[in-house]
């Protein structure tokens, strides 16, 4: 019963190694080029030679792709000016050179320690994602840090064609201390875990169909993932934007209500809560799917 | 500056015709006219937070927009102070709900719709974002609050006091808000001044729009932004070899 | 912050090594991120320059450093390490983790 | 003989309970009434003992005693194991206490050292776990002992349930000399689920309106567990476990043996192992323990206490727990320190402080802590005469003398040698030997651990083997050797070191095989709660804190 490292603990570099063909990674703007932030240092805030992501060319499954990993323990994995340069650029050479583009997501949005540029990075990083999906090139959003994809970085991901998400991922813009401050420590407590991830988590994204994979806890099962994903695109038509209007305003409609993710889980056809609850990623997909 | 009222602020940009314009929860949508140019308009008014139901109106005016008004400019009018931050609305996949909203604006791009941002009141965060921020060319109103966050939330939130923050944002634009050094940064276009007459100069701005994103060339022009241009050049050509 | 750097003798690195540089770490809050890459100069020295966030442990620092450079060849290497706290311990995990990199790769 | 006299106590018993006759239905209390029988059956001067060590606490009863005034109770003899509620520190506030002899202040450490401070606390002894029992049958007899039990029936016997810890430690010696025992129970049912403690040992009862108190004080997150704690995890296993084929042990408290538990069914699985080491265990039923136990390690598992959350998995695992007849865990505080004490080959723990003569304490100026059972397990038990392989081999080591035992126990301290806050664990002088605390103690500096009965320090730099050192000076050398970048560590000398690693006396984690790059979480059995729930195939119920799911 002995387990692999689990993907949420892995660092940045670690996964990237673990999700691509051995060997295969060459990153681009490596640490040796040492490209820091400038507005760090002015604050007396360590800088990193990735800048908090890391960039590069691989190849999955002998396919060649364009992948980025965040580095969640930096700044939370936050979002500056040459952290978002460097994945405008990566999606922008993937629209030009049809190449699927992969993002590891492990951030909490913009780096307010930059202010806007930060912002208008991501706003630039999602036309670059759109480039890519008018050219039918993959772009896949991996998601399951402990930090998970919030803010900015989780509109983001919802541009990408799809997005694999484990248990321990978490996708959604406001964070649960953002959510509790606003509504208070009695509607919301942030400290209630278990509520937090079935308010965000892998599980309850991919019963709402927001997550297109959910998968184990392991660079393995993510990679096999993408790698059923990279020769598939979802085109941005009118009939597909009508049909999703349509399962939004379903979803609003039947689940707008309440505040209960269990009810959302039962009303997506879980029978036993308990039990999926405790459930891995995959086994509770398959659950999910019986409920049905 | 005194902030003008919404519908005073609809019939400055659009004239008579700004009575197309219908008003829902602070939710924009209808049809207008720039100049002569027919165009549909969607946003956001009152400061109001974008939740769910927001951003689905938005998404299917912009849909019926497609559908119904071939190539019509599609204008989006900014007046937000963020996303809904409450649990139902993560719960039920706000970021998807825009996501969804951005998705039905790049269909509208692809299909020859012109998309002009005007940033009209707050443009902050996750409600800039959202649909604003994906225009074809971003204006500001000068009255309107454009950034990511005014620095003393910026201190709340890092811990950095804001005298620091304050002195920083002297060389560094990025740290100010307001619409002025959004401008410096390349994330607005150009800051209009409600004592010009914005109409002429909306109907301008959709005649003179084109798809090219060109925000980080102006960021470096500008010189609010001295490094996103080069390292995504840099990464372009590393990517080549 | 506070900044430094020194050289240490080291016995010369070995001719071939897997990589030209490695990374271990990464900068987090009690963490760091060490950068080693072939090339320093002379070839019998291990030059190191460390910024951190937490100053006053200066003795500290050149003392693992001076260890590591003794205890393996690194000489003609280039240390650099940015530091948001990491105790020692850490300090010589990660010069141990990059070193092993460098020499046999990622694996 | 005069039998008056030697039946004076009883009739005094008779007297207090009439006192409160009218006050309890039979043995039973409500409980608004409990101050005021409080009040009726302590008498000034009386020894009185509160229930609550580390883990369970008679809290209930603890509150009510706080609500006296010093009118209504004064001149105390306090014995208890633990002085962990603010209820108990009232009592110090209120001055009804003329002395207290105790163990451990976990919680309320801070209060105890500002007593000190004020030298405003009156205390005899800080003890360890089994001196203290030991004490209540001789010296320290209490007249009146307030406990607590999960369940009576309508008799008054009590069912302990998984935390029998010290209650009978504390019931025996009083029931068997004429004091009252008081009980609160959680729960009066009319059949229990097996009989703890007798009912004609118990004089009254009352059911709390609130469940008694239990910290899940055992459980470590291995999601909490660093790289650094893994690679001393690794060279502890193949420095000490492996090197003497440890059978039986103790694990202390900490994320350092969770790591090595956790090492178990991985890392020293692929070591072959399995089979020759960690199979007999005194601890508690630590959830970190799940994997190792479920990959057929353990052969059996004796605790002091119990653990929230692990009831149904000890109870499914009755061949490794000690259950009862209704097939629940079983505790008991005094024989598990019994047992630490004579009938294992290795105890292993950490610790905040050590000193260059590898004395440890947890003791600082600002916070008193104590002891609790660390000592009784991490010390050499002269009285064992029973050999085994590891017993030998540390006591071959040791060289000994005509005049000592051929065997010794291994007694190893497992520190980073940086505390959270980069606050160094070694130090020239411990804070224990602040002259105001041995004051207060009268004489005596706290220590947990002496570094003459210590055999080997374990940190993040190697082994330093004490029990093979020759001189003071030598120990000293090795322990400087291991202290890493502290200041204690700067001090060392590289050719003493040098020379002191030929000799095996001091390992680096290559010395013993530990390639430190290999040192990652993910040679962890269970990575998170969830995995450990897991590995218990839903039979672990860990406290909501720990849940994220």
């Amino acid at each position: 019963m002995t387990r692999g490292p689990l993907f949420h603990e892995q660092t940045a570099r670690q996964r990237l190694a673990a999700l691509v063909d051995p060997g295969s990674f060459d990153e681009l703007l490596p640490p040796p080029e040492r490209i820091t932030s400038p507005y760090l240092a002015q604050l007396g805030i360590p800088v990193s030679f990735d800048d908090g992501v890391v960039i590069g060319k691989a190849k999955i499954g002998g396919r060649k792709v364009y992948i980025a990993a965040q580095v969640g323990q930096f700044v939370g994995g936050a979002v500056g000016e040459i952290h978002g340069a460097k994945l405008t650029g990566l999606f922008k050479a993937a629209a030009r050179d049809k190449v699927p583009c992969i993002v590891v997501i492990e951030s909490g949005g913009v780096r307010l320690h930059e202010g806007s540029a930060g912002e208008i990075a991501i706003a630039e990083t999602m036309r670059a994602i759109f480039e890519c999906r008018a050219k039918k090139v993959p772009t896949i959003a991996v998601i399951g840090s402990d930090i998970g994809a919030y803010g900015g970085m989780g509109i983001l991901s919802t541009c990408c064609d799809f997005r694999v998400m484990s248990e321990h991922g978490r996708l959604g813009i406001s964070g649960p201390i953002v959510i509790e401050k606003w509504m208070g420590k009695k509607a919301y407590d942030s400290s209630n875990r278990a509520l937090v991830w079935k308010t965000s988590g892998g599980k309850t994204k991919y019963l709402l169909g927001d997550a297109d994979a959910l998968v184990h806890d392991d660079a393995g099962a993510i990679r096999e993932a993408i790698a059923k994903l990279l020769g598939k695109s979802s085109a941005v038509t009118l009939k597909a934007m009508k049909t999703r209007q349509k399962e939004l305003e379903k979803r609003l409609k039947r689940f707008g209500q309440t505040a209960d993710p269990d009810a959302v889980w039962k009303g997506m056809g879980v029978r036993n809560i308990e039990a999926a609850s405790l459930a891995s990623g995959p086994e509770f997909a398959a659950m999910a799917k019986r409920g049905k | 500056m005194k902030k003008p009222s919404s519908r005073a602020l609809f019939a400055k940009l659009f004239g008579p015709s700004a009575k197309g314009i219908s008003v829902e929860k602070s939710v924009l949508t209808g049809y207008a006219a720039a100049g002569g140019t027919k165009v549909c308009v969607i946003g956001t008014c009152d400061g109001t937070y974008v939740d769910n139901a927001a951003a689905l109106r938005l998404a299917a005016h912009v849909i019926d927009c497609v559908e119904k008004h071939p190539k019509t400019p599609i204008v989006m009018l900014v007046d937000s102070a963020g996303q809904e931050p409450n649990r139902v609305a993560e719960m039920l996949g706000l970021a998807s709900y825009f996501g969804h909203l951005l998705s039905c604006l790049e269909l509208a791009r692809r299909k020859g719709h012109k998309l002009i941002t005007v940033a009209t009141g707050q443009a902050v965060g996750g409600a800039f974002i959202c649909y604003g921020m994906f225009g074809d060319r971003i204006y500001a109103l000068d009255s309107a609050s454009v950034g990511l966050m005014p620095v003393e939330a910026m201190s709340a939130v890092t811990k950095i006091p804001v005298p620091v923050l304050r002195k920083l944002s002297r060389t560094m634009p990025s740290l100010e808000f307001g619409a002025k050094p959004f401008a410096l940064l390349g994330g607005v276009e150009e800051v209009w001044s409600a004592k010009e007459d914005v109409q002429a100069k909306l109907a301008k701005a959709i005649a003179a729009a084109s798809t090219e994103d060109n925000r980080a060339e102006l960021g470096k022009k500008r010189g609010g932004r001295k490094l996103a241009l080069d390292i995504r050049k840099k990464v372009l050509a590393a990517a080549a070899r | 912050m506070e900044k430094f750097a020194k050289a240490f003798p080291s016995k010369p690195l070995a001719a071939k090594t897997a990589k030209p540089w490695a990374l271990a770490g990464v900068v987090g809050s009690g963490n760091l991120e060490v950068l080693l890459e072939r090339g320093g100069r002379p070839s019998d020295t291990m030059e190191c320059h460390v910024e951190t966030s937490i100053p006053g442990y200066k003795a500290s620092w050149l003392a693992a450093l001076a260890d590591f450079a003794h205890n393996y060849p690194a000489g003609g290497t280039k240390v650099t390490i940015n530091d948001q706290g990491a105790p020692p311990v850490l300090v010589n995990l990660r010069l141990r983790q990059a070193y092993d990199h460098l020499i046999k790769g990622d694996k | 003989m005069n039998t008056a006299k030697t039946t004076l106590r009883r009739q005094n018993k008779a007297q207090r309970l009439e006192r409160v006759a009218r006050l309890a239905r039979g043995k039973f209390v409500s409980p608004d009434k409990v101050p005021e029988v409080l009040k009726r059956i302590i008498e000034p001067g009386d020894r009185l003992c509160l229930e609550g060590d580390n883990q369970k606490q008679a809290d209930f009863l603890a509150n009510q005693l706080a609500t006296l005034d010093k009118k209504d109770m004064s001149d105390i003899h306090l014995v208890m194991s633990c002085i962990t509620l603010p209820a108990h520190i009232q009592l110090f506030k209120k001055g009804m206490i003329r002395q207290v002899d105790f163990c451990y202040a976990g919680p309320q450490g801070t209060a105890v050292a500002d007593f000190v401070k004020a030298k405003m606390f009156p205390v005899g002894a800080i003890h360890t776990y089994n001196e203290l029992y030991a004490r209540y049958y001789i010296d320290l007899t209490p007249r009146v002992a307030l406990i607590a039990a999960a369940q009576a029936d309508r008799k008054g016997n009590l069912f302990l349930a998984a935390n029998t810890e010290e209650t009978p430690a504390i019931v025996e010696p009083t029931a068997f000399s004429d004091g009252i025992v008081f009980a609160q129970v959680n729960e009066i049912v009319d059949k229990l689920p097996r009989i703890d403690i007798p009912a004609d040992q118990v004089d009254l009862v009352v059911q709390a309106p609130y469940p008694m108190h239990l910290q899940a004080l055992f459980t470590r997150d291995p999601a909490a567990i660093t790289d650094v704690q893994v690679l001393m995890a690794m060279v502890a296993l193949r420095g000490i476990y492996e090197k003497y084929e440890v059978q039986s042990l103790n694990h202390g408290v900490g994320f350092n043996t969770a790591a090595i538990e956790l090492l178990l069914p991985t890392y020293a699985e692929r070591l072959g192992l399995k089979g020759k080491i960690c199979k007999y265990w005194m601890v508690n039923p630590l959830p970190t323990m799940i994997p190792a136990i479920e990959a057929g390690w353990v052969e059996s598992v004796f605790a002091v206490g119990g653990e929230v959350g692990m009831e149904r998995y000890t109870a499914a695992r009755s061949d490794i727990f000690f259950t009862g007849r209704d097939g629940s865990f079983h505790s008991n505080r005094a024989m598990g320190q019994l047992a630490g004490h004579y009938a294992i080959d290795m105890f292993i723990g950490a610790s905040l402080q050590i000193d260059v003569n590898g004395n440890s304490s947890t003791v600082s100026k600002n916070r008193i802590t104590g002891f609790g059972g660390a000592p009784n397990m991490g010390c050499q038990p002269t009285g064992r005469r029973h050999p085994t392989k590891a017993w030998l081999k540390a006591g071959a080591e040791a060289n000994p003398g005509p005049g000592s035992p051929p065997g010794r126990k291994l007694v190893v301290q497992m520190v980073e040698t940086f505390q959270a806050g980069r606050v160094p664990t070694f130090v020239e002088q411990l804070d224990a030997a602040e002259p105001s605390i041995r004051k207060a103690l009268h004489g005596v500096t706290p220590v947990m651990i002496y570094g003459d009965d210590v055999t080997h320090i374990v940190t993040e730099e190697g082994i330093a083997n004490l029990a093979a050192c020759r001189s003071i000076a030598e120990r000293q050398a090795a322990i400087r050797a291991v202290a890493g970048y502290t200041p204690v560590g700067l001090k060392r000398k590289k050719r003493e070191t040098e020379e002191l690693r030929r000799r095996g006396i001091v390992q680096l984690p290559e010395d013993v095989g530990v390639r430190p790059a290999e040192a990652s979480r993910s040679l962890l059995a269970a990575q998170d709660i969830k995995g450990l729930v897991r590995w218990s195939n839903g039979l672990y119920d860990p406290p909501p804190q720990f849940v994220d799911w």
